[in-house]
């Protein structure tokens, strides 16, 4: 899960990392008021789940609090990359003497945490690691120990000569593992992290992205989640325990697995269609959760055709079955519903859909087929005012 | 042979009187896996379909001499699960919990590292040997006897293929589903080694999909270990970008995971790439027939290309 | 260091390990009042480092709060193996069902916790140790790893057959576990965990060390310090981080090294006399150091003689002489004082004592015996009023 | 020969611009150690006593080839010392420093058991290899080249040991202490290995105290693997009792750490056990002259008896 640049830095704050004074606006008034009690020049900046903001446009600065107003009134309501801008981090602004890098990630090869540090940092940071692979500094952290003092020491010496300003890094360093690992992070990143001309350090920007499986010991951070920035449905799919993703296709897709329903997106586009959506029900699918795929589904104006391709493990084809059934009911859907189920308990399911006049088929290939045929025709069928005709 | 499961397997399943665990039990009896022991604690002394539950698997091992353990608990227990399982000494472990966090599973790996067990998992459908034993919760009748090996980071995309394998006539010698989390216990190479090594296994199918760079460096290893025919298949092509991790994930993993990338990585070395499922079975096929028409001797390209000829006018006919 | 009973208790709190509720009180007023609070019979319990309290008649139950003034009375002031009873715990009774142990400790040998736990708790564990030592169950944990909870569950199996006593049970091992590893203990023990008739769970008393090298990271732990309870001069001696411990002998001893240190109190015994103390000024001494010594040693008017044995390592013989000569002219001791020094800067040293007129031997032994041989001149010299001779 | 330090000692010293670690760099330096690196970090590019300084050990191991090192640093770094040492590599690392949290050393221990690093502290004085090379604290001018391994729980004790044998003519190979504190890198038992290995090695010394049961462990692991002549010396006899651990101390340990029990033990596997530091030199030479008066038979008896006798005779004359 991402979450935006002020939720971060406050987790920075948390653990002690040095963050300029700021706060979140929605409004150009909210904006006024913090750059108000702030009283020194700040930055306004957008909060958009997108990189490249700065270069946008969404990042301006602010000498006082009426500029703060007119630079947040631009900033609020702009469109980044496809993104609405509704929220601005209102902060202080800093003199810069040189940008650093400091991340930290999980490596998925040596399966441990790495942190990089460079003294190249700010927004061409990829470049850096593009051009000059040798400004930027890796180093491994074992996940059992922890990191270590003298770790971020050497870190720190690869960013500054100044003594001083390595052992101010040092503790930032620590901090930053610390924040990472204990909130459960896929990534934490300062760039740039900044010393000021009396030699002050600063966060200056913020990058958290947290892993999904831990959020359920987080749940002061699930709360950061920005519903707002995300596709309707989405939310709703989640607390069911489902993958959605929404797509500009017309053939709805209900797929039992992550990598079966890319396959199956992959065999829609293959046959010259287009997904209308990616949607995993998961594993130890319930009734429930196919009902809320199919209300999900069907209220996207786009879908013409809506496919169900199961391969029963540890799901069970009869209880998509029964939700399959129930849904039909609840949402009377207009459009065509193909169905293919294979895999455990797979009898049963074919016994259930039977009793509603729908077959199955057990080829993934032919559901996606029928599913494409059947969306053209329907166009044409629903103009004429007829039913859905689901698959025999 | 096989890999990995065989019929020494002798299988503890912890989280045995729980719903999926209680029904998968089932299966995997029906199936022939010698399904051993369970392990709930505080349900000492029940049955779960004839089979003896313990407080612990310690217990479990000492009577029962249970070598291979499943894990169905929830992912908030599985953790604790795997570190009990490794610490009785149990030589297999299948995680099918998934939702684990990853770090707690960078701990459990590098505990793991210095252990004799091996983690197959978490968020695996788990290791079919057919006809000998299952251990996790895949579909067992799609499966059929054979010298095909199939790895997979997915879960139901593996039953597909090995389901089309076995609609094409080739059975499998293992089939797995190593786990699709970004930090699980066995990875493709290691697989990869294993299959390379077993007599039975005469091709490998590969089934990665979007995200690390786990394919590329299977596809790597391949070129420099492994002789055995290899089929691959990437789940993703059409998935949207913008899954990306940031700065530190582009600079760590010098790739951004998309399935071209992949593709690109495994046609680099020579591996084919299906563009479906159905398709796997038949690359597999024309390899196998390939190798059959130049025994030993590598490049009779002639006889190559007649051999495939011959192939796809088989294939034909069958139909 | 060891730290009373109801210090334990707090620290049991703080990690919600359920302790009975209880106060400390140092007059029977104060046990009157803590009783009338709790509401319902009450233990009385002496609060002395040594074990056996019961047994010795240290811990008393009292009905009701008028009682609890007597019981304390009784056992305030009361004499336990040698110390004098200064504190009572006042806490609520509880009835018994069952007495268990649980106790962790660090294992030299593997270098490892390892948790204990025994069915048959109470004040003959020791006793259950030694003649059915299959009731005693060990379980080692994996330092870098910690305690798990398979592991805790494991153990309470071998408590109960009760699963929901288990259930119960299973969080305290895991917090005890959590105590011990985060407050730095040596030993942390429950002895005895009890069940009531009600079902509850309760550590009806506690005890905990603390590994002295963590102290220092625990300063809330360093101010239980009972000082009360240690002898004069050890305090003192501990702020200047030297090792004192006081005997009963009349041979005052100033080494270095606590194996030296041993060793050279082991010789004294061996020829015939008993050492004064036990004291270490530990490496890197400076003249501080000796100073201190021997303002603690020079205040016990059973010294009669007071030898230095210095090997010098990191200890330079030359601090350590002219820490002498400093504390010769401040304290002006009355009795002899033979020095041996060896090693590290050796030479500079006997430069240095030589100044005051003290030589300086090589040789243990002979310090030692020497030692002796004044103490008993001493004896007569001082009677006739002579002034102390020193060393020649 | 000799143990764990030699002529081949690259020697790094952290905290080499504190007041201990200068002072002793010298001192070492002065005795011929090949002190090659000093680590202070933030110090980089300075000299002491004409060592350069680094601001890591890593650099300091590129630059200059350390292999060993020892740690001058205050307690609270001591530990993050450890770990950069063995990160960087270095094969030996010996902790001067005092005072670290037991739980610390718990972790270090087990992190380095993964490792190829060995320790040896903390709270150790170091290792001296008379002669050749000394790494600590102890004062050189008392060791001479000899033949008698010196191993010791103690600082200050084992120069008094070393002193007296040196007195009596009876060099070292190498001289140790292990350290003082209840965790430590190297134990009795690894000294014990490598004395025995070491051809240079005759007879060896084993000084012990009061607490644990670490000289048991050493007496029977003596009984079964060394052949070599072992004379033990064990301070706190008159220690006074009741440092005990509680219950769970003499539970685990199965005693109580009294210095009898350890002399029990070691007279029980027939170890001469000295009275005092002086006498340890007696009873070794003692030991030396009875096993030259037997060349590789066992049971001579009568032989045996007679040549005790000489030695004693000699003494006296010698006296």
């Amino acid at each position: 899960m991402k979450i935006h640049e002020y939720q971060a830095k406050e987790i920075f704050r948390k653990y002690g990392i040095p963050v300029p004074p700021g706060e979140m606006a929605t409004t150009p008034d909210q904006a006024k008021e913090i750059a108000q009690k702030i009283g020194k020049p700040v930055m306004i900046k957008a909060q958009v789940h997108v990189g490249g903001r700065g270069k946008a446009g969404g990042i301006k600065s602010a000498e006082n609090p009426d500029e703060a107003y007119q630079k947040a009134k631009n900033i609020l309501g702009m469109d980044i990359k496809g993104l609405k801008v509704k929220k601005v981090l209102v902060t202080e602004s800093k003199e810069i003497s040189s940008e650093a890098y400091i991340g930290i990630i999980v490596d998925r090869r040596t399966k441990k945490p790495v942190m990089m540090v460079s003294p190249a940092g700010g927004i061409d940071i990829e470049e850096v690691a593009k051009n000059t692979p040798e400004k930027i500094f890796k180093l491994e952290v074992d996940p059992l120990l922890g990191l270590q003092s003298y770790q971020a020491r050497n870190l720190a010496f690869k960013l500054y000569a100044n003594p001083k300003t390595c052992n101010q890094t040092v503790p930032v360093i620590m901090k930053l593992y610390q924040a990472f690992w204990k909130e459960d992070c896929s990534l934490a990143e300062i760039n740039p992290f900044i010393t000021t001309p009396k030699g002050e350090v600063w966060a200056l920007d913020a990058k958290i992205n947290i892993d999904d499986n831990g959020l359920e010991r987080h749940p002061e951070i699930e709360a950061m989640r920005d519903l707002d920035s995300e596709e309707p449905g989405e939310n709703e799919a989640r607390k069911m325990g489902l993958s959605f993703v929404k797509l500009d296709g017309n053939i709805g897709c209900v797929v039992n697995g992550a990598g079966l329903a890319m396959a199956t997106m992959d065999l829609v586009k293959h046959f010259g269609a287009e997904p209308a959506n990616f949607l995993d029900i998961g594993g130890s699918s319930n009734p429930e959760k196919v009902m809320t795929a199919m209300r999900i589904i069907t209220r996207d104006p786009n879908v013409k055709a809506i496919l169900f391709n199961i391969f029963g493990g540890i799901t069970r084809c009869d209880d998509v079955a029964n939700g399959i059934v129930a849904a039909l009911k609840e949402f009377k859907p207009k459009v065509p519903i193909v169905v293919r189920l294979t895999g455990t308990n797979e009898d049963k399911a074919r016994e259930i859909l039977k009793q509603v006049g729908l077959s199955a088929t057990s080829s993934m290939e032919e559901v996606v087929r029928k599913a494409i045929e059947l969306s053209n025709v329907t166009q044409l069928q629903m103009f004429e005012g007829c039913d859905a005709p689901t698959e025999k | 042979m096989s890999i990995l499961v065989d019929k020494n397997t002798r299988l503890v399943v912890q989280g045995i009187t729980g719903r999926d665990g209680a029904f998968h039990t089932k299966q995997m009896l029906d199936y022939g896996t010698k399904v051993v022991a369970g392990v709930t604690p505080g349900k000492a002394g029940e049955k779960v379909e004839g089979v003896p539950v313990f407080n612990s698997v310690k217990e479990a091992v000492e009577k029962t001499k249970a070598n291979t353990s499943v894990i169905y608990v929830p992912s908030k227990f599985a953790v604790d699960a795997i570190y009990e399982a490794a610490d009785a000494g149990i030589k297999l472990v299948v995680c099918i919990a998934e939702g684990i966090p990853t770090t707690e599973m960078l701990k459990v790996y590098h505990y793991l590292k210095n252990s004799d067990t091996r983690l197959v998992g978490p968020n695996s459908p788990g290791v079919i040997t057919p006809g000998v034993a299952k251990v996790g919760i895949m579909p067992g009748q799609i499966h059929k006897k054979g010298s095909i090996g199939v790895v997979s980071r997915s879960g139901t995309l593996t039953y597909e293929v090995a389901y089309h394998l076995t609609l094409n006539g080739l059975g499998q010698s293992t089939s797995l589903g190593i786990g699709g989390d970004p930090i699980i216990g066995t990875n493709f190479i290691d697989v990869l080694e294993l299959f390379q090594k077993d007599p039975q296994t005469e091709g490998i199918v590969l089934i990665g999909e979007i995200g690390g760079t786990d394919e590329e460096e299977a596809a790597s290893y391949i070129k420099k270990n492994v002789t055995k025919p290899v089929v691959a298949f990437v789940a993703g092509r059409t998935a949207p970008p913008g899954k990306r991790m940031g700065h530190a994930g582009a600079i760590i993993s010098g790739g951004s995971g998309t399935a071209a990338e992949k593709v690109a990585a495994f046609n680099k070395v020579g591996i084919k790439v299906a563009e479906s499922p159905a398709e796997v079975a038949v690359l597999m096929k024309k390899e196998l027939e390939k190798r059959k028409a130049k025994p030993k001797v590598k490049k009779v390209v002639a006889k190559k290309k007649k051999a495939v000829k011959r192939v796809k006018v088989q294939r034909r006919k069958r139909k």
